[in-house]
């Protein structure tokens, strides 16, 4: 078990807790919070791959870990918007009861 | 500032205010008569002589028991709004300031804690034998009973009054000496009736004219009004 | 395999299943907030320090705080009433052990051949160089994606007239 | 030059290191370089707390503390004990697990702040690469600990005070690191100590410190206002109006977790004015050439008094402001101003040094200066009062 995938492991049992908050929450915002932990979970096999990777110099995995925070950072600050336009709109941010198209 | 002198930088009123403090706190290292606090328990501000707070009972002379003023008539009992005074009358009676016997309170308590100092039993008190106290602090232990003032807790001296409301005290004393005064003319006068009216019976004269004469001197001169109450 | 990876992935682990397992949201972010530490930590361990800063200072004192804010604007008034699972939340479960197997059997039967060199944290310098660089045209676009989702974020969340009568 | 005044702290630290076994010898070192920091700045703190109460006093023209001790010096030492003595009662509603925890993590975070700190010459506890990123980075947690201890507490007053606070922490943030990129723009590097090591050069007997150029000097002053924001301090300090919401987010705790809130806040500001004297007034380096045979921790502090002189000064001044004055003021004066400031410092970089640049540059600065004041004193028209109740 070498430390790449030790750090691999870790980022796909994160990935699954996130997927699994995802599917299984009702609360709008925590399936919101699942989907941001995926994200990180994607993160830590960027800079793990880059830190085990052959050529270090490159620094591609960084590069591209920080733009995926960014574009996470703005995700959730739409995302939260969203619901809380839902919120307002149907005063609740349970899931289940979103069923319907009508506006 | 209401008038809005054009556009001003921001930071304008900034600087004047921290100029201002500044002044303030090198100030008060310059002259110390910038600073107001007073040290309270070693120094005190000094009290304006209207100032008051709970009553006491004045006796003039040396000896409470004796000089008191208190006749107990118990006019500041009934007036008192809190009902915070408690009387009970001496059944002897004793000579008061005038000479006249008069009873005194054997008992004659004040609830300070009750006490809103009103000074209404000043007020009415026909004998300025009560007046309003002006010291403050009364650390006790027990919040009841040591706040329960008795009649030797109250009791003090006249020139105590003299020197806590000099104005009101020599005013109260001139017209205490005014009303002395008029009972001993009074009393000068009722003597010396007395003594005519002694000599007539003597005489045995013819019973008319010397009474209607003795009358005349003897009716009680209108205007001095010794004794009413004010 | 060092202990520090070892107690960080714990510490991780732990708070993101908490995360995912409480009832109440304002302690699934709280401790959401934990996970993104520990992820921090994970990145500043593997020499990546400007993300590790990044990640704390993006995720835990911005997006976290979102999250909060976000919860307490959409307290319903029934409260947590409403069950902390849906419904069919069994077969959410089952996807995510399926995907986290089929994860997990990849990463441990290739024998993925990692050179443990001694690695330099990346300088800022050098993130700086290649995001002028090698990177202009991305950071440009991510530029312009933030600003469309603050501009956006806001026009959605706004109170407009019709909504409060 | 490492004369031995100057280098004390280091030669004592070695020497120490020397009966350290060398198998436990990095912990050691390590807890070597943070005992004292544990040490010195809450002792500031204490000092703080008296200087502060005595500096108000003094402002409003009466005499500070002077009971306990000489001239009041026991009062921090008095303050500490009634709060360690005094009960520490924790609501019943609240939740208890984040409800402790919310000092801890103030504490935690405010105390954090200090790795990057350039406390002397080569005493920085550790040189980051990314020094200022770790500081505000940091900083941004505090915003954390605030909500938690608010939203823990169950109760109205903090939740308003927590969210005052947030709303005013995180608006003035922005500014206070776009004040903070002027000067890594010039100097080129993150690292504390490389900034501190560039303002240490002399030309003549004047140091190269950033707040004498135009652009540093504005910089400067939006830090310094940004700062006073973050740490909820004199007119900002909405979030524990004691007239309105009584004491913010703070309210619910008592005893000793009330006293690590105002150790977290002051530890806070000593903080935020350590970088800006890191970053502005050149750290540890003497203000004049001809001084640097004092030592350059000694430097250090006597700015670091300076500033906290200047906050009390300005708590003694200033009135407080109204929630929408604080974040009209954010957005609409002090933003648009550091991102002027970061145009005007790349101008100053390129153009060839000398009068001319110091002019131009300066002059750049108050036009838009001006033109925002205006802005500002415009919004003031008094309109009709609306009132949004919550349904």
């Amino acid at each position: 078990m070498t430390g790449l995938q030790a750090y691999l492991l870790l980022s796909s049992l994160l990935f699954a807790i996130g997927l699994a908050g995802a599917l299984t929450r009702r609360n709008a915002i925590l399936v919101l919070i699942g989907i941001e932990l995926m994200l990180n979970a994607a993160n830590i096999n960027f800079i793990a791959f880059w830190h085990y990777g052959p050529a270090t110099t490159y620094i591609t995995g960084v590069m591209f870990a920080i733009f995926s925070i960014s574009v996470a950072a703005a995700e959730a600050a739409v995302g939260l918007a969203i619901i809380v336009a839902a919120y307002r709109h149907s005063h609740t941010i349970d899931l289940d009861s979103m069923n319907s198209l009508k506006g | 500032m209401s008038r809005d002198r054009g556009s001003r930088l921001l930071g304008e009123g900034i600087i004047k205010g921290l100029a201002e403090t500044a002044r303030n706190f090198f100030g008060s290292y310059i002259s110390k008569q910038r600073l107001t606090t007073v040290q309270y328990p070693e120094e005190r501000i000094p009290q304006d002589e209207s100032f008051r707070n709970f009553p006491f009972l004045v006796y003039d002379g040396s000896d409470p028991e004796a000089g008191l003023r208190c006749v107990s008539c118990q006019i500041c009992e009934k007036e008192c709004p809190p009902k915070c005074i408690f009387i009970e009358k001496s059944k002897d009676k004793k000579p008061d300031a005038v000479g006249k016997p008069q009873f005194y309170p054997t008992v004659f308590d004040i609830d300070v804690s009750v006490c809103m100092s009103c000074q209404i039993c000043v007020e009415v008190c026909p004998f300025e034998a009560i007046k309003m106290d002006v010291k403050y602090d009364y650390p006790t232990e027990s919040r009841f009973a040591a706040l329960l003032f008795d009649k030797h807790q109250l009791a003090k001296s006249n020139d105590y009054y003299h020197q806590i409301h000099p104005t009101e005290a020599s005013a109260v004393d001139a017209a205490l000496a005014a009303e002395r005064e008029a009972a001993a003319t009074k009393a000068a006068a009722a003597a010396a009736k007395a003594a005519a009216a002694k000599p007539a019976a003597t005489a045995g004269a013819p019973g008319t004219a010397t009474a209607s004469a003795a009358t005349s001197t003897v009716t009680p001169p209108s205007d001095t009004t010794a004794g009413e109450p004010r | 395999m060092s202990i520090s990876f070892l107690i960080i992935a714990v510490l991780i682990v732990g708070s993101t299943a908490a995360a995912m397992g409480l009832r109440n949201p304002i302690h699934c972010v709280l401790t959401l907030s934990i996970t993104f530490g520990g992820i921090a930590a994970l990145f500043l361990q593997l020499g990546a320090e400007f993300v590790g800063l990044t990640q704390i200072m993006v995720y835990v004192g911005a997006v976290a705080i979102l999250a909060v804010f976000a919860i307490m604007m959409t307290q319903s008034r029934r409260g947590l009433m409403l069950g902390t699972f849906s419904r069919n939340a069994l077969v959410g479960l089952l996807t995510a052990v399926a995907v986290f197997s089929v994860l997990g059997w990849a990463v441990l039967s290739q024998p993925v051949a990692g050179v443990t060199a001694a690695v330099s944290p990346v300088s800022v310098q050098q993130i700086g160089s290649s995001l002028m660089h090698e990177y202009v045209l991305p950071l440009e676009l991510i530029g312009l994606l933030l600003t469309a989702a603050l501009i956006g974020a806001i026009v959605i969340a706004m109170e407009r007239k019709e909504d409060t009568e | 030059m490492t004369q031995t005044p100057d280098q004390v702290f280091v030669i004592l630290k070695h020497w120490l290191l020397g009966y350290v076994p060398t198998s436990v010898h990095a912990i050691a070192s390590a807890v070597l370089s943070i005992l004292p920091l544990m040490v010195v700045f809450p002792l500031l703190f204490a000092i703080t707390t008296l200087l502060e109460r005595k500096g108000l006093g003094r402002i409003q023209n009466r005499l500070g503390p002077n009971r306990t001790g000489p001239m009041g010096l026991w009062q921090p030492l008095a303050d500490g004990i009634k709060s360690l003595t005094k009960e520490d009662i924790v609501p019943f509603t609240a939740d208890h697990i984040v409800h402790f925890l919310a000092p801890v993590l103030l504490v935690v975070a405010a105390f954090l702040a200090y790795a990057v700190l350039p406390v002397g010459r080569n005493m920085a506890l550790v040189n980051l690469n990314a020094g200022v990123l770790f500081f505000f980075a940091v900083g941004s947690v505090v915003e954390l600990a605030v909500f938690m201890a608010g939203w823990s507490s169950r109760s109205k007053y903090s939740m308003l005070g927590a969210m005052r606070a947030i709303a005013q922490m995180i608006s003035y943030e922005v500014p206070l690191v776009l004040a903070s990129v002027v000067v890594i723009m010039q100097a080129g590097s993150l690292s504390t100590v490389d900034i501190v090591e560039r303002q240490a050069t002399y030309t003549g007997i004047f140091p190269h410190w950033y707040v004498f150029t135009p652009w540093g000097f504005l910089g400067f002053i939006l830090f310094m206002i940004a700062a006073t924001a973050e740490s909820n301090r004199s007119p900002f300090d909405l979030p524990e109006g004691e007239s309105e919401i009584i004491a913010g987010y703070y309210i619910e705790y008592s005893g000793f977790k009330f006293a690590l809130f105002f150790l977290g806040e002051y530890l806070g500001m000593f903080a935020t004015s350590g970088i800006a004297i890191t970053l502005f007034l050149g750290g540890w380096s003497a203000p004049l050439s001809v001084l640097t045979f004092i030592p350059s921790w000694a430097w250090f502090f006597l700015k670091l008094l300076t500033l906290i002189c200047m906050f009390i000064w300005v708590r003694g001044t200033l009135p407080r402001l109204r929630m929408d004055q604080l974040m009209n003021f954010a957005w609409e004066f002090i933003l648009p101003m550091a991102l002027f400031n970061m145009v005007i410092a790349g101008l100053w970089r390129f153009m060839n040094p000398g009068a001319v640049r110091w002019f131009v540059c300066a002059f750049l600065i108050l036009v838009p200066m001006f033109v925002l004041s205006a802005l500002l004193k415009r919004k003031k028209k008094l309109q009709l009062r609306t009132y949004s109740f919550a349904e």
